[in-house]
């Protein structure tokens, strides 16, 4: 029983105003929201639109570990869990967690570690949960970075942030930041992921076709767009603190 | 309000306990009383169909998809709406060792049979061509904060997401499906307007909307869906046993307090125009 | 490969004389069976013919528990575990236990627990294996009715027996244990089960479609109903002990 | 008799094992010797053939369902007969964990081969049409009390379950399956009567039969099924080791006692009568 | 989507010279090749080439038993994994393992259990893992006997080796060492085992149709082509302490 | 050389590590140095191609097999390739309770994204008849022995196994498949030639193909895919976090010794004339 309406892909991806189908320029950037502290039972939590891209994280832990033969006595443990809603992409996707799933839990495990303190917790895990709720290209890149928020906001010590975004290459053209349909028609996709502690990369993959010139153009567009959005994490914190603050003093006043 | 960490404590059971004993709730309700409800439809722009709802901390994402396939011999001009839920590991560190699989169960089972046996999707709606073509509509819930009654949060969220649906028309064109630029929306594909109410039972004390540690320490809930004019399925569970005259209490209040519910969300304001 | 002959129901399920298709009036039971101590090696049996339907019960305990983590430190635990032979049914069941089957067993356990005092046996399990060998309606209710037996030839101390049954709407009428043809093609079911130590239900569930004054008419006809069938099963018990003093006697004769 | 609630303990297994080798079993029976066996035929309403087999504590309930499928086609013209067993956890306080799914497959396998290798079941006699339908025949094996030698028991319920079918005869007529009202009963299915003996062996002791105690403590099995005239298939579990002259030995009395147990069990009084 | 080119029988399984199929007489052994420690990481191992068969064995323990329930205070045990890859055969095979693996695996364990002396190992575990590159019919017995190969190159004290055969009727000939076409064609196969320590049978299996005479003539059979097999398997250990002796003496000149 | 028993000690860690730091390694590699790569062709009868690659002491063992299946409806003119890996038990002490799962779907993945993107199985040679019949071709790896750096074996493995392919050609009549009794070859299968390269990261040293206990012990790896002029694929995984003035030299150093590698690999060498 397959879906009959087609997920069909456009012949070009440019305008002929040279603007990209969504009215973007080749390094602009979706409109792009976080907000932290939006699950109520987490120890940390965080929420992201990016485009149509729309993801809560939530972090538990430190805590005991379950099953216990993954505790380990010496350093604490990190797991992460990524997961797509039924009903966040075109075709509906299976309830059960897929390989893809899996993959990416793992990567953005490898982008999370580094930033933390484990060897501090011993014997004790942090759960990291992530769920997609709509889908629209990029979302290991965006989970990843609104992961990174969640983190911060249960306030787990962390030696910085870390922000991700894909470039990619569609109809001959390198761009920042691919939408769904440019994801699934263009021709190359590099995510790659920044740690801000020592400014080098988590998160680095890639599947198409580049020289190496094409490479170093694509990793320079990539810290730019990385700059941007670590901004607008940084002001989602911010805006937390600046609300409890204002609680407060509204509660003196 | 109160953060649920752990399994509540004794002390903290028996003031629950003691206090609905008085006729008054912890969180300063009434026993028939609802926390506040909250709905916003179409969320999520991938689903043919969407709704975000909170009752009190308890909050409910649901979207709708659709496929089309081909009907059961016996009942070749019927389409098929299934509802699934999953409880988020987000949505509450008593999920930690994976949520509770009985409970997401139990939370479909009974949405679903309140949709399906009050008349609510008319599956005959949902036939492209008899014997051909008909409509699975998948109707998943996610749990996203989980604060106690998860059934009623569940069964307005599942109401919400069809009445707000913009499913594409097909139709059957020599032998192959076609699109006809049109969408199904609420308005066609729902009937009854059924709605669920849960009641949680501590001793012999009975009250409306149980919200999380009232769920956590209660002996037993039942269920009850409605229709304007109709009971159309209860559903009892845990251990508490319910006198004949308690039950007969139960339905007469459900009646009551869903005729004025329906009326105060008022959910066809969620209705969506597509094209 | 689907069965090819269909299970067809009829249009009318009263017969020109009033009766029932199976010669029923409307408040009469099907023909109802029970014998205790059935299985040589559990602690407690039970087996039940009602209508066709034919279930054997077994219970184990107290004893330790497996999975260990499962133990209790301050209370036994009672687990149900109700299945269904892949021949019991008219289309072949898959081998596997289903969701039903996994439903069904969380209901009667809820129906049961009531009965026990497991704060008696910490850090132990209870479990009750039933097994439905031929099913013709009413399963659900006869599992019930057929597990407190088991559970009382075990010995366990209890504080009444449960009994259970459906009544149902077919063709505009209220009537009492519907058959499997009459569940298929009825319009409303409500089964029901009655703890007798306090009379209060412990069951109830219902699908279909009934006013105020249909509930209170429900809900009449199923007591009386439970009542017949609660002395059934009391005859039942009592036949063991008549035996077993008969046996003593005539070994002391 | 003896009640086993747990792995049998070192006196018990020492004292069976003495008592064998002098060619004594501790519940009084010969080396050679059957416990009794009881038959009930056509038991169970929903099932097309069923039977309920004990052989002395052993039970074991068995049903026939069908199916209509395409057949293999590199088999056009044949049906399909499947064997499964299941250990009910009712059956043995020692399937407390789950039962033993290796010992279930052992059954069905063993007593599938035994009716599978023997021409027991003609398949070509399964064919409606060649390349369009064959009837696949489910015999499902329960076990309600488990006492030991399972394998026996399970290979004279599902022949009795065979010879009590009543299986509904279908027909194609412009390429749609009708029904003819008739039914194929026992005597058109079964062809040949297999049975399958088993043998425990303890040290140097081999023992027809074994019963749950000596089963739980010998070294190994060996089951041989027999037909009137020929070994049709033989399976040696366990650690125990048998000399080619002990085989020859066994092979030997299989042929004589199976022929005795045929003509005992008279298992052709079972067929059914349909309509 | 089913294979299509079918895996065909041929109508006669002799030859008009009275040879089979690929030339060999009755009482004739595939080509045989045998040879230990060929996986570098085991504690023992062995390969073995049997007509188109390809099998490798490897033996790791006495090791600490994973899951820790299944260890036994008085003893050590003995577990045996046999698998195909997906491409030794004809259609592609699920990599999942299946019933055949699972039974295969018990069967091979029961052989090789009487040779060991695991109560010597309490409370450890032995793993024989089998892989089957390449399968050609009778697999089960090749196994078997590569199996008993590994064992003995791990250096696991051993009553003595146990050597596998099958025999069997094509034709309505009694033969020794059924090819994979000859198995699937056939009229009967009876493999067996033989453990040299007492000489008797620990695998016995048979399918078909035989009487009391034929089955004298096939263990008669079975009997001198264990030995030949024997023979191969000593060889290939002679040859390892043969090769270590030279190293030594290499080494020492 | 080291046999790894068990995980590696603080010591040999430490050892390890600041060799590393002077550019020496363990085994007395350079940085940018590979381990002896030994290759067999068609090494299983019953595959349709088939490869036995050993890199130092890791040993993968790979073959192809084939199905014939109607193409997905938006690609009706192209087969389908598909990778799978397992690391056998056999191949390591460390993989006692079972091979860990993750390593096994990473190498596959790596080495389908390697031979996908670079265009290296042409799908559209693949197709039998558009919307009727393509080939999906199973290129199954089994780790054999366990010693590092499984991807860079594994590409290899899975290239050679499809230069070595032998898959009999079919075509279409009257709707009908039938054998032409010719093979389609490598040289007709494969275009491009990706290899891909693993570079391991300890502290601040990288280096190429790392042995087992380089593996155990880094940071983290990088797998970059090349063919003669492009980069087609990049994958870092573990904690291991690169510069970008890093990435650009791998890159760089990447397309130079793949290069020389698939010169001095021939693999074209392993082509099979079959029939």
């Amino acid at each position: 029983m397959p879906l009959i309406i087609k997920d069909e892909y456009p012949e070009k991806l440019f305008r002929d105003d040279g603007k990209r189908l969504d009215g973007r320029d080749k390094t602009e950037l979706r409109p792009i929201k976080m907000e932290v502290g939006v699950v109520e039972n987490a120890d940390g939590s965080a929420y992201l639109e990016w485009g149509n891209n729309k993801i809560f994280a939530a972090v538990y832990g430190p805590r005991e570990v379950h099953p216990h033969h993954l505790a380990k006595p010496d350093r604490g443990i990190l797991r992460v869990f990524y997961r797509m809603t039924t009903y966040s992409v075109f075709e509906r996707k299976r309830p059960a967690p897929g390989r893809r799933e899996k993959e990416i839990s793992m990567v953005i495990a490898d982008c999370l570690e580094p930033l933390l303190f484990l060897e501090l917790y011993p014997g004790t895990s942090f759960e990291v949960f992530i769920e997609v709720m709509d889908a629209d290209g990029g979302t290991r890149c965006a989970a990843t970075t609104v992961a990174a928020l969640a983190l911060a906001d249960a306030g787990i010590p962390m030696k910085s942030l870390v922000t991700a975004v894909a470039v990619g290459k569609i109809d001959d053209e390198l761009v920042v930041d691919l939408s769904g349909i440019e994801d699934k028609a263009g021709q190359a996709d590099l995510p790659c992921a920044i740690t801000w502690f020592n400014e080098e990369l988590s998160l680095l993959q890639f599947d198409g076709d580049m020289n190496l010139k094409q490479m170093e153009e694509f990793l320079s567009l990539a810290k730019t767009a990385l700059s941007e959005i670590y901004q607008i994490q940084l002001d989602a914190l911010k805006k937390k603190y600046i609300e409890i603050q204002e609680e407060v003093s509204g509660g003196n006043s | 309000m109160m953060k649920i960490k752990r399994v509540i404590s004794a002390i903290e059971k028996n003031y629950i306990t003691q206090n609905l004993r008085k006729e008054e709730r912890f969180d300063g309700r009434g026993l028939w009383e609802y926390r506040d409800i909250s709905i916003k439809h179409d969320v999520i722009a991938s689903a043919e169909g969407s709704a975000d709802v909170s009752l009190g901390k308890t909050r409910i994402m649901t979207g709708l998809k659709y496929d089309v396939g081909v009907p059961f011999p016996d009942l070749p001009d019927e389409g098929v709406c299934t509802v699934m839920a999953e409880l988020l590991p987000i949505a509450s560190p008593l999920f930690e060792r994976g949520p509770p699989d009985e409970q997401s169960i139990e939370l479909a089972r009974v949405v679903d049979r309140g949709i399906r046996h009050a008349d609510c999707v008319q599956t005959k709606k949902l036939c492209i061509e008899a014997n051909k073509a008909v409509y699975i509509l998948f109707i998943d819930m996610y749990v996203l904060n989980y604060a106690g009654n998860l059934i009623d949060v569940g069964g307005i969220s599942a109401l919400t997401t069809l009445i707000s649906a913009h499913v594409p028309e097909g139709k059957m064109e020599d032998g192959k499906l076609v699109w006809t630029g049109k969408y199904l929306d609420g308005e066609y594909l729902v009937n009854e307007m059924p709605l669920v109410l849960t009641y949680g039972k501590i001793d012999n004390v009975i009250f409306l909307d149980p919200s999380l540690p009232e769920e956590l320490i209660c002996d037993g809930k039942i269920s009850i869906s409605v229709t304007e004019d109709s009971i159309t399925s209860i559903q009892k569970s845990g251990t508490a046993t319910f006198s004949f005259d308690e039950i007969n209490m139960l339905a007469k209040k459900t009646m009551e307090i869903g005729k004025k519910l329906r009326k105060d969300l008022n959910l066809w304001q969620y209705k969506v125009n597509y094209k």
